[in-house]
């Protein structure tokens, strides 16, 4: 029982913050702040990557005299390249919710609908 | 924040270091942590700093947008290019070992050129994003 | 030419014919010309396979394979060789009716009318000349969509109204039903072929038999067994040559020359009568005859009459096919071409009373007949040969089908086509009777009226004619049907 | 030399294509050199599909790093198969893209506009190309991205909250996605397909393992618009540029379509679906999503809003399909996938026709249209068969694979679901053509013109094709057959 | 020890800034929190022994992506999130249930750190062990990144591109924009 909590807080967590990501998402209300709610849903995900990739004792994946124990470079490369999919992901809802906010004159989802609705 | 002398000085000394460190992390990428996409990143920072401080007008003026549209996609295309070169030269696409007769020395070119592309892209498109997001005629 | 290019030519002549009718647009007189043209040659197509035909050796053309297994397949047996007969010699007479009728009532989309008349006729020797089940879905489905621009003509509230229900209920089973009913037959017999002897026999458990059988009974919508007769009076809502050929001849013999081919070729009579697949289907038709007459009765609108008419007179045929008999079959398939003769007489009239007196209703057509001594005395022998009086083709379908139902010792069913026939008698004889030596109802006198155009007269003697000649020489279409029930 | 790159060239051509269009002039030289671009992909397609047409594969290792070390290109007949719809629809789409585009991009964004269509077309193919999960993630993003843009250069503005909550949800999907190949990585070590199959057998109990697929199912799920993960596609094809819709609506959910059948039968297995009876979530899921959405779409007036509702009751047969675990089912679903592409690019593509000449696809407006427009009605009217699967059309070919996987299995009431569902069908294409054809016109404006010559060229060819491939089906047929068999699927015994 | 220490401390400042960041309706405050969790989160990897992915979590979270939705939210006059007129109970739904579903796929995961894994027994030593030799780079990350996985890094820089197009697109240099049209019902 302690064994799978100390092998696996690190996890518990990780989807704690997901899920919180993840909420923030989902739950309608303000565009600015969903797209920050999957920012945080999107680097919680990093951070599982990351705890599968760790070795206890380990380096960072450069390789050196001296160590023999590294990190699992693997899934630092995916991340890598998860993050630049997150921030363009970013900058495209953002730019996408000033027009928004250009045509509706609100960026609040229930407003929007509602605009959208009375016509 | 344009009229601010102490501001202007530091930025016109910051500009250069920043983007010398920039330089480092591209080339450094090798050895330590780093690389073409962080490189990019903090070039772009270089830029967006000289930005605010002198203003868009004169930023624009060293930067035209239509150049940056140039340069992303010249960053790709020097990516891809990469690529076909090592088809053309028989091997498989991005097979480095080709472009060289030493693979070990095939890969360091091959990495590097493609590190380039990745940073003239990043950086680039950065400034376009930037551009876009500061462009007062989104905020009427 | 060989007998393989001849069968598809008479299916794609009427296609051909479409598009010309369509590039013709402009040229009322030149269209017509082209469906006149199309009419004849189809007809003496047909009339040349006939001659040719020899039922010993089947001849076959497979067209493509969509499925593995399932080819388009063409082939002429005795049984298509009598529909197709019946279908484009009648689509010849109505051409030349309809171009009167549509040209007098100013009828309006003629070209899209004459057009889709074409590919629905193309449609129905593609049913008739089809070779397997699959084909004969796929030009089924295609009448029904070609038939569909028809009955919607007039585009008004009330067309689209009758041509969705129209739709609704012949896609529906087709769609619901019948598909089903293939897919199942696919599956049990691993083919879709039509063969003498059925390909279900000792395939599908007998006890499954009645259920699938119900499905393509029912399934094949245009064949109207209540309870999904609905379409056909809606179908009224069409111009009158549409209603004529189409929902007297092409679409409704289509559905049940659909049940006599299932009934023969995929089940197989013995396989029925074994299974007792028919037992309680009898009695869907049989109160179907019995209903949709004493329906019939009640219409003043003369069409829908006809239309109630054209029901009971339909499970006649599917009664014919379920009795699985030698003799009710050679009946089932003798109606589908006496049936076809007299009925469309019955419509040729109906519609030359639209068309010169502007009446639809039985109560305002008293006297009538004085003013229009030809429509009302086609009408007359029409009726009669329907009722199944000799001297008339009617009388012997009737009789064969009498003869199976007491080789069966169906007796209660022998007393519904008695009974049904005493109810054609009392809603179709009135009509001519009142017309001739009826008043009209407000003492009006129809001295104004005159007789309809003479396309019209000319189309409606033709198969009034027709009518009584077959009772005299019926032999073409009753060794065709002997074929198929296999007493030769 | 090109045989050999052949896999390869098929997305790296458009890849670099891409950044050169952004960089050309406004106006048509964008246009025509996507054109080039497309046609040139269409025919590499055709030629790699001939090659994997007997059965083989094709392995092409990137960077010349043997699998799993590097990424792998593993064509099969699957892929090529998808990357010839993908690219064939995208070829037949150009020219259609010209009068329309012309029409509601303004000039000055056309070589973005194109650049941006390219990147989606390189996403579509990398994805069908692929044999590594976490490539194939890359690339469901690069056509993501790019459709989110697009769908937002819609003229409406509801097309941008169309593409903002397509954004969301299609991020959502991703991350479901990333975290399903991060636990079945840790489970395994992998990335590459192949090796994936490997290592997975062995620990097909591992509840890791199970929850990694139902992430992965899910993020897919929502990306082929799955019930009922399906609210974001209506608004994004009604409100996206007609090419656009032509475009996505014909490849876009084929291709997700394609990524689940790639992850269920080739990582994981059919054997795992059988142990974890998720056959039946796919059978449950398919035929809700056909029920509701063909629902759906009848109580909408709106041609292309009830073309979108009908691409996910369409979507979902497919998903049925899957869930027969059967060679009949799963050929019905690869038949399908092929021949929904060419009816459904047929009939956005005479939607947009109508949008071009009217400005709307809502009924109201364009009531008794079709007579002015006969080629283009007539386009709707056969490609509408075909949706409804009348015999003689390509849909009829897929019903007819769907019906029999289902009655092989005795599965009555999917049969009589599929049935249902084609009678839906009936219903909401039936209002369109009423209301084109035989509903008398509402306005008196001035009448309109056939549909240019330029977009009713595509638009033919396409339905066309729908009787084509519903008269001769050796390709279809033998290509799905040959997927099938090497997904690991076998017949469906008692 | 101190390894877990910090770590421990760092993922309950996480969660802190997390539940914060639903609570809070002030989106400026959002998104500096944000910007806190990318910081948070960008010395967690370093923890975990991932420099180059803290590099670029701080420069691109905690940088790029703060500064991004500033800007955005420049356009808004109030900076306050509306309350949401009614509870909605769907959404927590679903997020407990995925949460669940995670959970319980955990369990069959190997321990935190456990240097017998399968994902640090299958691929990875190779790479440890051959990349030098095979590529000449000391940084294992950037030989996969740009080597043994240089196509998804073409594939990378492909997405970044599309961003980029696809801003410029949306709301880059558009003099004579003109507006969007209300919908046609």
């Amino acid at each position: 029982m302690i064994d799978t909590i100390i092998g696996h807080y690190n996890y518990w967590v990780v989807i704690l913050l997901m899920m919180a990501g993840f909420y923030t998402v989902i739950n309608r209300g303000n565009l600015i702040k969903k797209i920050a709610g999957l920012n945080i849903f999107q680097t919680s995900v990093f951070l599982l990557y990351i705890s599968i990739g760790y070795v206890n004792e380990g380096t960072t994946p450069i390789i050196a005299e001296g160590f023999t124990r590294y990190a699992n470079p693997l899934p630092h490369v995916l991340i890598l390249t998860a993050i630049v999919v997150g921030v363009s992901t970013t900058a495209l809802g953002l730019a996408l919710v000033v027009r928004i906010k250009r045509a509706y004159g609100t960026i609040e989802e229930d407003e929007i609908h509602d605009k959208d609705m009375s016509l | 924040m344009k009229h601010n002398l102490v501001l202007r000085f530091i930025t016109k000394y910051l500009f250069p270091v920043i983007a010398l460190f920039a330089l480092y992390v591209q080339f450094h990428g090798d050895y330590g942590p780093g690389g073409g996409f962080q490189a990019g990143v903090i070039l772009s920072v270089a830029f967006i700093l000289y930005a605010m401080v002198f203003g868009m007008e004169s930023m624009e003026k060293v930067l035209p947008l239509g150049l940056l549209r140039t340069l992303a996609s010249t960053g790709v295309l020097i990516y891809a290019a990469t690529g076909v070169t090592t088809l053309l030269m028989g091997g498989n696409f991005l097979d480095y070992d080709i472009l060289s007769q030493l693979p070990i020395q095939g890969q360091h070119i091959g990495i590097m050129i493609i590190e380039l592309g990745v940073g003239i892209t990043v950086s680039a498109v950065m400034l376009i994003i930037f551009y876009a997001f500061t462009d007062r005629r989104n905020y009427d | 030419m060989s007998d393989q290019h001849l069968l598809l030519l008479s299916i794609l002549t009427p296609f051909a014919g479409a598009i010309g009718i369509v590039l013709l647009r402009q040229r009322p007189n030149l269209r017509e010309a082209v469906t006149l043209l199309s009419a004849t040659l189809v007809c003496i197509i047909v009339v040349t396979i006939f001659m040719r035909f020899d039922n010993a050796g089947l001849m076959a053309v497979d067209i493509a394979e969509p499925l593995p297994g399932l080819k388009i397949r063409f082939e002429i047996e005795s049984l298509g060789m009598l529909f197709a007969l019946v279908a484009s010699m009648l689509w010849l007479i109505t051409s030349i009716y309809a171009i009167g009728y549509m040209r007098q009532h100013k009828e309006k989309n003629q070209t899209r009318f004459y057009a889709m008349f074409a590919i629905a006729i193309g449609s129905t020797l593609g049913i008739a000349f089809a070779g397997n089940l699959i084909t004969l879905f796929l030009w089924y489905e295609l009448l029904t969509i070609s038939t569909y621009p028809l009955v919607a003509h007039a585009g008004n509230k009330k067309a689209r109204h009758g041509a969705r229900t129209y739709l609704g209920i012949l896609l529906g089973t087709s769609i619901g039903l019948l598909l089903l009913a293939i897919l199942i037959t696919y599956n049990v017999a691993g083919t879709l072929d039509f063969q003498q002897g059925g390909i279900l026999a000792g395939k599908l458990d007998p006890a499954w038999s009645g259920l699938l059988y119900a499905l393509f009974i029912f399934g094949i919508g245009k064949a109207a067994v209540m309870p999904f007769h609905r379409w056909l009076p809606a179908a009224m809502v069409a111009p009158t040559p549409v209603s004529a050929l189409l929902h007297a001849v092409a679409v409704v013999k289509a559905g049940v020359f659909t049940v006599l081919k299932v009934t023969i070729y995929i089940f197989g009579t013995d396989f029925i009568t074994s299974s007792g697949a028919n037992d309680w289907l009898i009695w869907f038709a049989g109160a179907t005859i019995l209903l949709a007459s004493l329906i019939a009765m009640i219409q003043d609108n003369l069409k829908m009459r006809l239309a109630y008419s054209t029901i009971s007179q339909l499970s006649y045929i599917v009664l014919g096919a379920l009795l699985a008999t030698n003799t009710s079959l050679l009946g089932a398939a003798l109606h589908i071409s006496m049936h076809a003769f007299a009925k469309i007489t019955l419509f040729f009239a109906a519609g030359a009373i639209l068309v010169a007196a502007h009446k639809t209703d039985i109560s305002d057509m008293g006297g009538l007949g004085r003013a229009m001594p030809i429509t009302f005395g086609a009408f007359l022998i029409g009726s009669l040969s329907i009722i199944g009086l000799p001297p008339f083709g009617g009388m012997w379908s009737k009789w064969y089908l009498g003869m199976g139902m007491v080789e069966t010792g169906q007796w209660l069913l022998l007393s519904v086509l008695l009974a049904s026939s005493l109810l054609n008698i009392a809603y179709l004889l009135p009509i001519p009777a009142r017309a001739f030596f009826g008043k009209a109802p407000d003492g009006t006198t129809h001295h104004r009226i005159k007789e309809a155009p003479p396309s019209c007269l000319v189309a409606m003697t033709i198969t009034s004619l027709a009518c009584v000649l077959l009772f005299f020489y019926p032999d073409p279409f009753y060794e065709l049907a002997m074929d198929i029930g296999g007493t030769k | 030399m090109i045989e050999q790159n052949l896999c390869l060239l098929l997305v790296v051509i458009p890849l670099i294509a891409a950044p050169v269009t952004a960089m050309l002039p406004a106006g048509r030289t964008p246009w025509f050199f996507t054109l080039t671009i497309t046609w040139l992909c269409f025919v590499l397609s055709i030629w790699q599909l001939t090659i994997v047409l007997d059965g083989s594969t094709i392995s092409y290792e990137l960077g010349g790093w043997a699998p799993p070390w590097g990424i792998e290109y593993h064509i099969d007949a699957l892929n090529a198969f998808v990357t010839l719809i993908v690219s064939g629809i995208a070829a037949i789409t150009l020219p259609y893209a010209l009068r329309t585009v012309e029409n509601e991009i303004q000039r000055r964004d056309t070589s973005l506009f194109y650049a941006v269509f390219l990147l989606c077309f390189v996403g579509l193919l990398g994805i069908a190309q692929t044999g590594d999960v976490f490539n194939l993630f890359v690339f469901l993003e690069i056509s993501s991205l790019s459709s989110y843009v697009l769908i937002g250069m819609g003229q409406r503005r509801r097309a941008l909250t169309a593409a903002y909550q397509y954004l969301i949800m299609g991020s959502i999907g991703a991350t479901f996605l990333l975290i399903g190949i991060g636990l079945i990585y840790a489970e395994t070590g992998t990335l590459n397909m192949q090796d994936l199959h490997q290592r997975l057998q062995p620990i097909l109990d591992h509840r890791t393992v199970h929850t990694g697929f139902i992430f992965l199912v899910v993020g897919i799920a929502l990306k082929l618009a799955l019930f009922p993960l399906h609210l974001w596609l209506p608004n994004a094809y009604k409100y996206a540029p007609s090419a656009i819709s032509v475009f996505l609506s014909a490849t876009a959910t084929k291709v997700a379509v394609y990524v689940m059948l790639r992850i269920v039968f080739t990582v994981f297995s059919i054997d795992f679906l059988k142990i974890t009876s998720t056959e039946f979530i796919f059978l449950m899921l398919g035929a809700f999503g056909v029920l509701v959405a063909s629902t759906g779409a009848i109580f909408h007036y709106d041609i292309k809003r009830i073309l979108a509702y009908s691409s996910i009751a369409q979507v979902s047969y497919m998903v049925l399909g899957m869930g027969f675990a059967s060679t009949l089912g799963v050929t019905a679903t690869v038949v399908h996938m092929f021949n929904h592409a060419l009816m459904k690019g047929a009939l956005f593509m005479a939607a947009g026709a109508i949008v071009l000449r009217i400005g709307s696809s809502k009924f109201e407006n364009i009531y008794g249209i079709g007579r002015q427009m006969p080629w283009t009605f007539a386009a709707i009217f056969i490609a509408g068969l075909s949706l409804i699967g009348i015999p003689g059309t390509a849909g009829f070919i897929s019903k007819w694979y769907f019906m029999l996987a289902a009655l092989e299995q005795q599965a009555w009431l999917i049969a009589l679901v599929i049935l249902f569902g084609s009678l839906l069908s009936v219903v909401y294409m039936w209002k369109i053509f009423e209301a084109l054809f035989f509903h008398r016109p509402t306005n008196t404006s001035p009448p309109v013109s056939e549909a240019p010559l330029s977009l009713l060229l595509p638009m033919w060819t396409l339905v066309l094709a729908n009787i084509y491939f519903g008269i001769n089906t050796d390709l279809t047929v033998s290509v799905a057959e040959t997927a099938v068999r090497l997904l690991g699927i076998t017949a469906y015994h008692e | 020890m101190l390894d877990t220490f910090i770590d421990i401390t760092l993922l309950a400042f996480l969660t802190i800034t997390a539940i914060a960041i639903i609570k809070v309706r002030d989106l400026f405050v959002v998104i500096m929190l944000f910007s806190i969790f990318s910081l948070h989160s960008a010395g967690l990897f370093v923890v975990m022994d991932a420099a180059d992915v803290a590099f670029t979590e701080a420069a691109v979270g905690a940088g790029i992506s703060t500064v991004l939705m500033l800007a955005t939210l420049a356009l808004t006059k109030d900076h306050d999130e509306k309350r949401p007129a009614h509870k909605a109970r769907l959404p927590l739904l679903v997020v407990l249930i995925t949460g669940a579903a995670l959970v319980y796929g955990t369990y069959d995961i190997p321990s935190f750190g456990d240097p017998d894994a399968p994902a640090q027994a299958h691929v990875k030593p190779y790479y440890i062990e051959q990349s030098m030799r095979e590529t000449g780079v000391p940084n294992t990350v950037t030989a996969v990144l740009a080597s043994y996985r240089g196509y998804d890094t073409l594939g990378e820089v492909t997405v970044i591109f599309t961003a980029g197009i696809g801003v410029m697109l949306l709301i880059g240099g558009r003099l004579t924009r003109k507006r969007d049209k209300e919908d046609d019902r």
